[in-house]
């Protein structure tokens, strides 16, 4: 009965995020160019990182530096599942026969992609859920380090450091669009969950949540097992995006990308994840319109080259220096007004 | 969300103006102009544009002006999909990529699928071409390997070096392709016998321990095959030295250019395989001439070799147009796999239906004696990598 | 001539109200008393005070300075030392190295070591031990030791005014005792004002001195220690008995 | 015996470098518990002082020819200075913010200085010959090191008394040690927080342009990402070490740089390219074990 009407109260945040999701592939659609079009997918799919990262930071406070992992395994399942097997024999040798042989579609791998990097988190967190604080994020961060310098000498079996090619390029922005919303509702629907309530409970009271009982290591290794998964798929759907698979598309860079994304949309809202994504890519991609040139009346403007990440830094440090908790804070979108879920408390210690 | 939809209708407007035009051929630039490879584009970029711009002087390709569009990868594998993209609309006939296989090859899937020819700018690795990118790619440089295998067949013909030690910076694939050729060439030099071996990691702030390795050997080797690049070659070559390791040092052409010479004083005994030479002593005098002109247009002369195979590309692609009397893909890659050893500016161009790249190639060989680069040789390895080798 | 003057101060934690519109003065050389039960909003009033939470609202002023919202540094420097509940020794630093933390605002001021050293002697000589111990790390003293440490380490600052949580909290009675003594021989000797907050009035009705209690953040009853401690509307009040 | 030797010095240049790098991030981590992933940043910008801004392959050395006893501490003020600077403009209006939001506003610093660079300089490496003098190799104990590798060291060694006496002697240093361990209870007792955060800036600052002197004697090379890695190994110290714990981010340094050294020599040549596999399994190993650290802090209240 109580979590039907935490149902009623909450669904229309999923709806609504869905309509905005939905709202930008209109436009890539209505516009038709094929760059924008490319430039949508990748929104879509850092939609689907940052609300994976946001299934776990969000609901329970650790940050994690190690999830970027997870899109690199089901990224590279995504080679091993999809690419013609010819092609695989050269560049991935050292695969076993029945995973050579197989040729699946790409909503297949995303599915496979995820499976094979739920499986993973659930062992590396069975190891890291114990940790919490700072100790948990460097711990992640370990994680990511080691599945990177292994899938980059791994030569047999990831090509190493080269590229992957060969993987089905899917140029449609619909199937990453769907993708993007089952990750929205997948992430709304375990942070209504028994277990989202109590990993939320444990993030914001700690003591009380352990004495009433929560067994906080094995909520959190739940939400690290389903952000995996979700971060596995998303990393699946980028390896079908561009057609290709390296390790390091899979590091530091993309790790910071969907870390700044979640913060500065705010970190334990689930609408933060999703606008800090369309805040922040609609910002990049204005700022590149500028830096290529924008005719102005008969002459043509245009910033010069390396502004564009320089203004993207400086407007990331002025938004949480103004929203310290991130564009949402800790509220979520519910259509008539931003529903204030509890306030932070600084220097209440 | 009106300006945004204005500003998108401005930019497929201009793009759009390019579509479906007959009285000129365009190419394609989807590289980098800002980022990390904006350093290694921005000069085979200016090459090949002198080359279009020797074209368009002397009348154009089959009569038509070659035009070029241009879109920025950002040094982006995601971008550089969006730039590919970007070209293809705009009209592109040929779509030149970025020099590194990894960077350059989203923009090159992206005129794979469209059944375009793509062209890598300098990537030496198998994979830029059939083997990786598909049927119509190709790439304007050597393997790497081939610099691998070229340097310790010199060494051991000119320089009698017998006991080698391989140094494998596992950072990229361009340095595994130089330590490949060096594995394949060694067993064929009846001498030549494998001290040791070691790797380490471009970004390593020290290589100390592996210098310790070679320093424990019972005698120092007569070569060290370093199979590395930019920028932790000069760290290791920096430290070999200062920890008094006089072995000579075998490199890839990744190391090519004085520019960071002054980082190690007074390096001798160190040997880099060039397709051309920047010093201004290239024993075919139109690399001179190029060079000035070079110099002329861009500010400053040629920073590395890698500014050449900007040029050879338009090069061979223009001779294969005018073969085939049109720009339509299959042509023309009928027309570039006749090509055995045509003869270009920076040696001579062989491609095949299986090999889309260079598996032997005339190097010159450049020594630098006391901080002083200056071509001492040249060489050309005794037979082809075979193709099975360099799957490996 | 107040020291100390507060007016409807209110302090809040997010949507929880701690202190609600608290209102006195103290003069210099007073000694005041805040007595009541857990959470009654104590603890939060002294924060106030020393700068550490800002007041929600309100204004504070010593020594003819309007202190509200200023930083701790600011406050403490003026002459107001706090002593927070809970012993917070710098545990990595030596006892002797606690004690000399405070000094550094005199520092520039004339002749401010040898006042320095002549202050860290007196506080030896009340808490032998300290100086037994000065060179081992304070992480490492028991909880009266530390107790005494964080109060010798307030006097240091030559303040004005001392604001103490609890400072009988794990001391020993005869330890408390000397405690007391010392804060009331600096009162004579140089007008030191003290701020004291205690759970019970126990102590106060000892020490004698004015009393106030708190509920619920509100100042319920204010007056002389002894007649009030003896009063049956104290018991009522601090019980909250009578309300229903 | 020549050959331990080696090993050893070979462990403890790289570990110094760890050890100073986890040094400049404690050090403002203790103060204000802000891990600053702009650290490396500040590095590769030290280096790239000493040049002038072109984007022409060839350097023009600029502040680089000075000789070294202007150079070394000028160096040091361009640290300090440009760390005290991101302090000012930046962290100041942070101080309320929880740490999540400060570290991803120390990333975006970092990002704003990396591109800047960029602008100036491009991204090709740039040379540098920094005290060309160090460069030879000299005989101590049976083995022929490096000398900058020995000056490296004792450098280290130098840095750590010189600040170990400075945080113990000084009143700065004392001021500092409390705030690292308690800020509220340190500002209560008069100690001007603003002060000592820029002091702790500034310190670190100078820390970050050591390691660019060194980085860029060793390896003659400026590079926009130069300080990355060694940022990296540092963070992951000071993790180690205990967070805001100075002694622990200093040990586990060195501990990094003699694991790293270590797996270097004895792992067969196919592993050795696992070998940051295998560094990084380490790490969560000590991790597990130890969660607060080798030395944990006291009174460091975890908030993150």
């Amino acid at each position: 009965m109580a979590r039907y009407s935490i149902l009623r109260r909450t669904i229309a945040t999923p709806l609504i995020l869905s309509a905005l999701l939905l709202a930008f592939a209109l436009i890539a659609w209505f516009v038709g160019s094929r760059p924008f079009n490319q430039t949508v997918i990748d929104i879509f799919l850092q939609v689907v990182f940052v609300v994976g990262l946001y299934t776990f930071i969000g609901n329970s406070g650790v940050i994690s530096f190690g999830h970027i992992a997870f899109a690199c395994l089901g990224g590279y399942v995504a080679a091993w599942t999809t690419i013609k097997p010819m092609m695989k024999g050269t560049a991935m040798p050292g695969l076993p026969d029945w995973l050579m042989q197989m040729e699946i579609p790409f909503w297949a791998a995303a599915l496979a992609g995820g499976t094979f990097a739920a499986f993973w988190a659930l062992v590396f967190g069975a190891v890291l859920m114990r940790l919490s604080g700072i100790a948990a994020s460097i711990a992640t961060f370990a994680m990511l380090a080691m599945v990177n310098a292994i899938y980059s000498n791994w030569s047999s079996v990831t090509a190493a450091t080269s590229s992957v090619v060969g993987i089905p390029i899917v140029r449609s922005i619909w199937p990453y669009m769907i993708a993007a919303i089952l990750a929205v509702f997948v992430a709304w629907a375990f942070s209504i969950s028994r277990h989202g309530l109590a990993l939320r409970a444990a993030r914001d009271e700690p003591t009380a949540a352990a004495a009433s009982g929560i067994n906080i290591p094995r909520v959190r290794l739940i939400a690290f097992v389903i952000s995996g998964a979700i971060m596995g798929a998303g990393g699946a759907l980028y390896a079908h995006s561009i057609g290709l698979v390296t390790p390091d598309t899979f590091y530091l860079g993309l790790t910071f990308t969907t870390l700044s994304m979640l913060v500065v949309g705010g970190m334990g809202s689930l609408s933060g994840a999703v606008l800090g994504v369309l805040i922040l890519s609609s910002l990049i991609q204005v700022l590149r319109w500028l830096e290529a040139g924008v005719q102005v009346g008969a002459s043509t403007f245009a910033l010069p080259g390396g502004v564009q990440e320089i203004a993207l830094g400086v407007v990331m440090i002025l938004i949480l220096m103004f929203r310290p908790s991130g564009i949402m804070g800790n509220s979520e979108l519910t259509g008539l007004r931003a529903r204030t879920e509890k306030p932070v408390e600084p220097g209440t210690d | 969300m009106k300006k945004l939809t204005a500003i998108l209708a401005a930019t497929t407007c201009l793009s759009s103006a390019a579509l479906a035009d007959d009285d000129r051929i365009i190419v394609g630039f989807a590289t980098a102009e800002t980022g990390f490879m904006q350093a290694y584009d921005k000069p085979a970029q200016d090459a090949a544009m002198i080359r279009i711009a020797e074209i368009n002087e002397a009348g154009g390709l089959l009569g038509k002006p070659i035009e070029v569009v241009k879109a920025d990868t950002k040094t982006d594998r995601a971008e550089g999909a969006k730039a590919g993209l970007s070209v293809i609309d705009q009209g592109a006939d040929m779509v030149v990529v970025s020099c590194d296989y990894d960077f350059g090859a989203p923009a090159a899937l992206a005129a794979e699928s469209n059944g375009l020819i793509s062209f890598f700018l300098c990537a030496e690795s198998i994979k830029a071409g059939i083997q990786g990118v598909g049927p119509n790619s190709f790439s304007a440089s050597v393997l790497a390997a081939v610099q691998g295998a070229t340097m310790a067949e010199w060494a051991y013909n000119k320089k009698e070096a017998r006991t080698f030690y391989r140094l494998l910076d596992t950072w990229t694939e361009y340095n595994k392709g130089i330590c490949d050729g060096f594995d394949w060439m060694l067993p064929q030099l009846p001498e030549a016998k494998l001290v040791g071996e070691d790797t380490f990691l471009n970004e390593d702030a020290s290589i100390a321990a592996q210098i310790t390795r070679i320093k424990s050997l019972p005698e120092e080797p007569d070569a060290i095959m370093l199979c590395t690049m930019m920028p932790g070659a000069v760290s290791a070559i920096k430290q070999l030295r200062a920890a008094g390791i006089n072995s000579m040092i075998l490199n890839g052409s990744g190391v090519d250019g004085s520019y960071w010479l002054s980082a190690v004083p007074d390096l001798s005994n160190f040997y880099v395989p060039v397709q051309g030479s920047i010093y201004g002593d290239d024993p075919n005098p139109a690399v001179n001439e190029f060079n000035a002109k070079y110099t002329e247009v861009t500010g400053a002369p040629p920073a590395t070799q890698y500014t050449y195979p900007g040029y050879v590309m338009i090069d061979v692609w223009a001779k294969a147009v005018e073969r085939a009397g049109t720009t339509e893909t299959s042509a023309v890659v009928a027309e570039l796999e006749k090509m055995v050893d045509e003869p270009t500016l920076f040696g001579p161009r062989t491609f095949t239906s299986e090999l889309h790249h260079q598996n032997r190639a005339r190097y010159l060989i450049v020594e630098t004696n006391n901080g002083k680069p200056g071509v001492v040789d040249e060489w050309t390895i005794s037979s082809p990598i075979p193709v099975a080798d360099l799957m490996k | 001539m107040s020291l100390l003057a507060l007016s409807n101060i209110s302090v809040r934690y997010g949507r929880l109200t701690a202190v609600r519109g608290v209102t006195f003065t103290l003069a210099e050389g007073e000694i005041l008393f805040i007595t009541g039960p857990n959470g009654a909003g104590k603890s939060s009033l002294l924060r106030a005070i020393a700068g550490v939470t800002p007041p929600a609202g309100g204004r504070i002023d010593f020594a003819d300075h309007d202190i509200t919202g200023r930083a701790p540094e600011d406050i403490a420097r003026l002459g107001l030392s706090m002593v927070p509940e809970g012993r917070d020794v710098f545990g990595s630093l030596t006892i002797e190295e606690n004690l000399m933390v405070g000094t550094g605002m005199h520092s520039g001021t004339r002749g401010w070591r040898a006042r320095a050293a002549s202050e860290l002697e007196a506080v030896y000589a009340t808490f032998p031990i300290l100086k037994e111990r000065r060179h081992s790390q304070a992480g490492l003293l028991s909880g009266g030791q530390q107790q005494m440490l964080v109060i010798g380490r307030a006097l240091m600052t030559t303040p004005r005014l001392v604001a103490i949580d609890e400072p009988s909290l794990g001391l020993a009675p005869n330890i408390t005792d000397q405690v007391y003594e010392r804060l009331i021989a600096l009162r004579a000797e140089r007008k030191l004002t003290l701020l004291i907050v205690e759970q019970s009035s126990t102590r106060a009705m000892m020490v004698g001195g004015r009393m106030m209690l708190m509920r619920g953040g509100e100042i319920v009853l204010d007056g002389d220690a002894r007649a009030l401690g003896q009063s049956e509307a104290m018991q009522a009040a601090y019980f909250g008995y009578g309300e229903h | 015996m020549g050959g331990l030797m080696q090993v050893i010095f070979d462990a403890l240049s790289l570990g110094s470098l760890y050890a100073l790098g986890a040094l400049g991030i404690a050090l403002i981590f203790g103060v204000m518990r802000l891990v600053n992933f702009a650290h490396g940043d500040v590095i590769a910008f030290c280096v790239f002082a000493l040049l002038w801004p072109s984007v022409d392959a060839v350097a023009i050395i600029f502040a680089g020819n000075l000789p070294w006893f202007l150079l070394i501490p000028f160096t040091l003020a361009v640290g300090a200075g440009l760390s005290v600077l991101s302090e000012v403009v930046v962290f100041r209006r942070f101080r309320r913010a929880n740490p999540a939001t400060m570290m991803i506003a120390s990333f975006a610093l970092g990002f704003v200085i990396r591109y800047f660079l960029l602008m100036l300089f491009s991204s090709r490496p740039k040379s540098i010959s920094l005290l060309p003098g160090l460069s030879q190799p000299v005989e101590i104990l049976g083995a022929r090191i490096p000398l900058l590798q020995l000056i490296t060291i004792l450098v280290t060694i130098a840095v750590l008394i010189g600040l170990t006496a400075f945080l113990r002697r000084t009143r700065f240093g004392l001021e500092m040690r409390a705030a690292a361990e308690n800020f509220t209870m340190a500002r209560m007792l008069g100690v001007r927080a603003n002060r000592v955060i820029m002091g702790a800036f500034a310190l670190s600052g100078a820390l970050a342009a050591a390691i660019a002197l060194i980085l860029g004697s060793q390896t003659g090379t400026a590079n926009i990402m130069m300080g990355a890695s060694v940022m990296l190994m540092a963070f992951i110290a000071t993790v180690i070490g205990g967070m805001g714990s100075l002694a622990g981010a200093v040990i586990a340094g060195f501990a990094l740089g003699a694991i790293a050294t270590v797996m270097q020599v004895i792992l067969p040549p196919d592993a050795r390219a696992f070998r940051d596999a295998f560094v990084y399994g380490a790490v969560i190993l000590v991790l597990i074990f130890r969660p607060q650290g080798l030395l944990a802090a006291r009174g460091t209240k975890e908030r993150v």
